[in-house]
């Protein structure tokens, strides 16, 4: 062939400020390692035993020995947060993670079969978002009786149309793409179009979205556990132990405000985290 | 439609590639309305030949092509693919034809995968297909690249959106030819590049098509472009064709009066200097969802008679190897 | 139009059935007994069967669907054992506290976001624009009960300004009440407030990328007049439907507001009810949280088709 | 330059602040146009002719906007020195500007009567009645039908060919000395094409006012055009009256660029003159001059230094150390 296209690719841009990690990036990864770490070898850190209670040690300031003070029943402050944390950091993780998986398959059938398939999906959905999220979440709760795996099964029930409609809206747009056209042109089957062409293409964006809904699952769980409807007593909840020690509130503000901190680090971790990823990720898809 | 039309359209000698018959294409659209986007249209391709399908937006003409290629399947009418008619395939059979024609599409960008590296975008119609290792395959996918004027060694791990526009649409032609397709049909290929990277795609296609003897439908809204690639020019109006002929002669001796007026609406750089715009026709497409009764151009055609309102033109000849649906046409 | 509408309201009617079918199924499919709940663990078989019985538990499932359909349609929804008065009366009585939340708190929170997103967008990164964006993180990272209790720790235990909990009905004077709801009002607008800021900022810095607004500016608008005249129009359309979908997040807030601040309204009944185990209680309060939920959303549907003349048009020329 | 121009812009530099570093849009850009004449500013996407046009118009906000040099003189004032409040009392009303994209250029929750009324009470304080009867003038003086009831339409219920005359009617409002069509028929059909550059070149003669018609098709400029500038990586390369200029382009990018586009008159398969590569990057361009890289033509002296500005009779310029002779198109 005579033409020979002298063009020559450019270098990949913008290479420089990806490979820098700011601020806004690496301390909330940091603290969420950290916490990570701190709950699944709570049993090992040099702190003071979760369930002893002592009478004679009720509501202390923090000092050496209770970093965080102790509570009503004069136990470690901060190491029932860290049991809090990891009932957070499981709840949350688990119903996104069961959310992700349902809601996303729904969402990817729906938007790639549409029709009828897609009607019906979506009508359960709406089903499910005909009811304020957490009432439901108390509604269910409270019929059901409380345990682990029932909070993370219903948080993840309310995330299953979150997920499912982003899905099925990227989905919808990813279909009417040109390079789908190709691939069918191509003969390429459904099924490898899904999974080759459409899904590669799906799994940052849910990543991000992934990462602030972890958040809101945790806001959430705090939510019923301040309600006493999570994981039942004795294993301590962040959101219970500021229910528990609210009256005290005046006299011995670290035994609400510390598993308060906890929360509040770990949420906003997340969110800014995810926030950045989303960020990036735009920024990406606008400069293809 | 009468059999001496249908011929007629056909170019005289050469085995028949694609036979369009009849072929519609309507829509539903939300709210239960049906939008007819292609009203019945029949054209035929011979092998080795270039036809130029060419017309104003929402005219039906990228419906048509991907009509054509099943992309989804006709409402009605018959697509018939080197003697083997489309509808009657089952999906199976349908995939296994595919190969036969390929598509080249509008936007250089969004068709290709950009999750994917050019290798893969350029391999994967070989790994569908089967049949050739990975040793195979990856000495196509250079042979291809260096056809279309990609240098393999540079553009091989690269992404879509580390190569220009142009680069693209010649990622998107190599992808198009590797499975050695019989029919290429490109919609707008060229309509979002500048000028100059325009002329490097045409003539990319013009080479392509003498080294792989590919018979080609290339979809357009601009008419030099049209003109300089076909060997046969089908115009097309609401979902109509109102004219075909040879890209020469339809340029020279346009019969219908929407194709001289759309000759005449093109400006060109080398004579219209102070041009006075004499020839411009008013008015704009009217909505497919409501077309004018009888022929669809009367609206807006100077030479409409109370004919035109009731009776729907239909092709007939207008010189050799030239059709033309008008009652009134110019000669 | 008469059609589109029609088939809105059918959609509307199936969604409501829909609704009470999950209310009914929640309670009936959840393991455990709700007689022995009721009665406690003390109850004899004998007294269990009667209340079963009482309670129409003995019928097969749609029978007792159907039932309490009827019931609830004819404005019935049981009876609180407990508080020996029927669930709909409790229900009523303490809604108008919850309402008074909820618009109080829609009211501070758009208050805010109005003002501030539209400046941050117009200013995007600029100083301010970054520390209200810092701030609407911070704030979205907040647990409600926990900005309540902030608010409860300076404006009540440390300033003295606003009581900690209790409340004063509308009947007493205005002032009187609002002086014991400013608090839960503000936990709750400031909880919803970021989501609005965020989204109104960000969908007005997309408006003001539009080519509409560049053509506002070369006739030589001056920039208050392109933000408030042409760009927030456009830019409020989401806004609007998430103020409507938000009531859902409102109505879980307003639970855990009226929990927190003593509040007597519908989240605190049905926060008692599940205590008590008054699963009639909970149930009513479920049913009609979600059917006024629904409500909501179908007249916030209704609103947006007047406010965009794009759908408006559509409408009516379907 | 020449005396009286209404608009004398010499040297003009617009530089842009972006992530990637500071691209020089517009980098020495000088041009006259004189009251009632219509300039023609041809070239590829980003080669600048847009930015040039919103420099004119002082529409890049100042956080973008590198001002690096140059002045603007509109009827004796340099835009570059007035304020944003002077500017927005020119805008619209002095210099109007219509864009590209009809479909999205108006306002989609305002009905179109209204968008021509707001200008003509924001510049001379119309009442809303006078305005309103205004714009319905207006929009039949672009040649829409039924204009009462067009007014009360909005954007959405017109189509594109429409639109495009309604932003014509806001931009004649106010009876503005010059007048920017920033690619004003790009997103249109050739009909309609046809149809916009008429009414613009109708409205121009009526009114007297100075166009700046900008483009990638150099056909339309040879249809609208009195003179034309072509640019090329951020500087005009060539100018000259519009007929001369295309019938003997001097400089080889101008010849490339007619070469490459097929033109109606040429016979089927007539083989294309591709430019080869593409425009340079305008962070950092090459030193001499910016087409050297691409063009068929290039010596030495034009790889190392930026060309000089050649002056022949006619008003004819063109910046290029090795130009074709006369007649070689």
């Amino acid at each position: 062939m005579t033409t020979q296209a002298a063009e020559t690719p450019v270098a990949a841009p913008a290479a420089v400020r990806r490979s820098r990690l700011s601020l806004s990036v690496s301390l909330p990864v940091l603290w969420l390692g950290a916490a990570a770490l701190a709950t699944i070898f709570s049993a090992y850190l040099p702190m003071p035993d979760p369930f002893r209670q002592s009478l004679l040690r009720t509501l202390q300031s923090p000092s050496p020995t209770n970093l965080f003070g102790t509570d009503s029943l004069g136990r470690d402050v901060l190491a029932r947060s860290i049991l809090g944390l990891r009932v957070s950091l499981v709840v949350g993780l688990g119903s996104v993670l069961f959310g992700f998986a349902l809601g996303g398959a729904l969402g990817l059938v729906s938007g790639f079969f549409r029709g009828r398939v897609d009607f019906w999906i979506s009508a359960a959905m709406t089903l499910i978002l005909s009811f304020p999220p957490l009432v439901l979440a108390i509604a269910i709760m409270s019929y059901a009786g409380p345990s682990l795996g029932l909070v993370i099964f219903t948080l993840g029930l309310l995330f299953v149309p979150a997920f499912a409609r982003i899905t099925r809206a990227n989905t919808l747009s990813l279909a009417d793409r040109e390079f789908v056209l190709a691939a069918r042109a191509m003969g390429m089957r459904n099924g490898r179009i899904l999974l080759q062409e459409i899904l590669p293409n799906l799994v940052a964006p849910l990543i991000a979205y992934g990462m602030l809904m972890v958040a809101v699952a945790i806001i959430g769980e705090a939510a019923l556990s301040f309600l006493g409807l999570s994981v039942p007593p004795p294993q301590p909840t962040l959101g219970g132990m500021v229910a528990a020690e609210r009256a005290n509130l005046l006299d011995a503000p670290w035994a609400v405000f510390g598993p308060s901190l906890f929360l509040f680090l770990t949420v906003l971790s997340l969110n800014v985290a995810g926030d950045q990823l989303q960020r990036r990720i735009d920024q990406r898809e606008a400069a293809l | 439609m009468p059999d001496q039309t249908l011929s007629s359209v056909a170019p005289q000698s050469d085995a028949t590639v694609l036979e369009v018959q009849d072929l519609t294409k309507t829509f539903a659209l939300a709210g239960g309305q049906r939008l007819q986007a292609v009203a019945g249209i029949s054209f035929q391709i011979a092998a080795g030949e270039t036809l130029g399908l060419v017309g104003e937006s929402g005219c039906g003409k990228t419906t048509v092509g991907r009509a054509l290629m099943a992309l989804p399947p006709p409402s009605s009418g018959e697509v018939i693919l080197e003697g083997t008619p489309l509808s009657r395939l089952s999906a199976a059979e349908l995939r296994a034809i595919r190969p036969r024609m390929q598509m080249v599409f509008q936007d250089p960008i969004s068709s290709l995968n950009p999750k994917r590296t050019i290798a893969d975008i350029v391999a994967a119609p070989l790994v569908v297909a089967g049949g050739l290792n990975r040793r195979q395959r990856d000495e196509r996918v250079r042979e291809m690249l260096d056809a279309v004027g990609l240098d393999p060694g540079t553009v091989w791990d690269r992404r879509p959106h580390e190569l220009s526009g142009g680069q693209c649409q010649r990622v998107s032609v190599a992808r198009a030819l590797i499975l050695n397709p019989r029919l290429l049909v490109c919609d707008e290929p060229v309509s979002s590049l500048d000028v100059s990277v325009q002329a490097q795609i045409l003539n990319l296609l013009e080479d392509a098509k003498a080294r792989f003897g590919l018979t080609m439908l290339f979809i357009a809204h601009d008419l030099a472009v049209v003109k300089n690639i076909s060997d046969r020019v089908a115009v097309m109006y609401l979902g109509k064709i109102c004219e075909v002929a040879p890209a020469a002669r339809l340029y020279s001796q346009a019969a219908h009066p929407y194709t001289v007026a759309l000759l005449a609406s093109v400006p060109d750089p080398g004579t219209d200097f102070g041009r006075r715009f004499a020839r411009v026709i008013e008015g704009e497409i009217p909505s497919p969802l409501d077309p004018p009764s009888g022929c669809r151009f009367r609206t807006r055609c100077p030479k409409a008679t109370a004919q035109c309102a009731v009776e729907e033109p239909r092709l007939r000849p207008a010189g050799e190897n030239h059709v033309v649906a008008c009652h009134h046409p110019e000669h | 139009m008469a059609a589109k509408l029609l088939r809105q309201l059918g959609a509307l009617a199936g969604i409501l059935l829909a609704v009470s079918l999950v209310a009914f199924l929640l309670m009936n499919l959840a393991p455990g007994d709700p007689a022995l709940a009721i009665l406690g663990e003390t109850a004899t078989v004998e007294s269990i069967a009667a209340m079963r019985a009482r309670l129409g538990l003995d019928l097969p499932l749609s029978e007792r669907y159907l039932d309490w359909l009827g019931n609830v349609l004819r404005g019935d929804l049981g009876q609180s054992f407990r508080a020996n008065e029927p669930v709909l009366g409790a229900i009523l009585g303490r809604f108008p506290v919850t309402l008074e939340l909820l618009i109080g708190a829609q009211v501070v929170a758009l208050g805010l976001a109005l003002p501030v997103g539209i400046y941050t967008a117009y200013r995007a990164r600029g100083l301010a624009d970054r520390s209200a964006l810092a701030a609407a993180l911070a704030l979205i990272s907040t647990p409600p009960f926990l900005i309540g209790i902030i608010l409860i720790y300076v404006f009540a235990l440390q300033i003295n300004l606003f009581p900690a909990t209790g409340y004063v009905p509308l009947s007493e004077g205005v002032w009187r009440n609002l002086h014991t709801m400013l608090l839960p009002i503000l936990t709750l607008g400031l909880f919803e407030f970021p989501l609005y800021m965020r989204l109104l900022r960000s969908d007005m810095i997309q408006t003001l990328q539009q080519n509409f607004i560049s053509l506002a500016r070369a006739i030589g608008l001056p920039p208050w007049r392109i933000l408030l005249g042409h760009a927030l129009r456009p830019s409020s359309f989401s806004l609007i439907t998430v103020v409507g979908i938000n009531m859902g997040r409102l109505i879980g807030g307003a639970v855990i507001v009226e929990v927190l601040f003593g509040l007597p309204g519908i989240g605190q009944l049905l926060v008692d009810g599940i205590y008590q185990r008054e699963y009639l209680v909970v149930q009513g309060v479920v049913l009609f949280v979600g059917v006024f939920f629904v409500l909501i959303n179908f007249a916030v549907d209704v609103l947006y088709v007047m406010l965009d003349p794009r759908v408006r048009i559509d409408h009516a020329s379907r | 330059m020449t005396a009286g121009a209404l608009l004398s812009i010499r040297g003009l530099k617009s530089y842009l602040r972006t992530p990637r570093g500071l691209v020089r849009a517009v980098d020495g850009v000088s041009v006259d146009l004189a009251a009632g004449r219509t300039l023609g500013l041809v070239g590829e996407s980003g080669c600048g002719k847009s930015i040039l046009a919103r420099s004119i118009m002082g529409l890049i906000a100042d956080a973008v906007l590198d001002k690096a040099g140059g002045q603007i003189l509109f009827d004796g004032r340099d835009l570059r020195g007035l304020s944003e409040k002077e500017m927005r009392r020119l805008r619209g009303r002095e210099i109007a500007m219509i864009f590209q994209d009809p479909m999205t250029s108006l306002n989609p929750v305002m009905r179109v009567g209204d968008q021509i009324g707001q200008v003509l009470r924001l510049h001379f304080g119309s009442s809303k009645a006078e305005a309103q009867r205004r714009a319905v003038e207006l929009l039949a003086s672009v040649g829409i039908p039924s204009p009462e009831r067009r007014a009360r339409s909005f954007p959405h219920e017109l189509s594109g060919g429409m639109r495009q005359r309604v932003m014509i009617a806001i931009a004649l409002a106010c009876d503005p000395k010059l007048l920017i069509a920033d690619e004003p028929t790009t997103a249109l059909d050739v009909t309609v094409q046809a149809q916009i550059l008429r009414l613009l070149r109708e409205q121009r003669e009526k009114r007297g006012m100075a166009l700046i018609l900008i483009t990638h098709n150099l056909g339309v400029v040879a249809g609208v055009a009195d003179e034309v500038a072509v640019m090329y990586a951020g500087r005009i390369v060539e100018h000259g009256q519009t007929a001369d200029l295309l019938r003997a382009p001097r400089m080889p990018y101008t010849a490339a660029l007619m070469q490459s586009a097929p033109r109606l008159a040429d016979p089927p398969h007539t083989r294309l003159q591709a430019i080869q590569g593409r425009p340079p990057m305008l962070i950092d361009p090459p030193a001499g001059c910016r087409f050297a890289p691409r063009c068929t033509r290039a010596a030495e002296i034009c790889r190392r230094e930026p060309a000089e500005t050649t002056e022949a009779s006619g008003e004819r310029r063109w910046t290029c150390w090795r130009p074709l002779e006369v007649g070689h198109a």
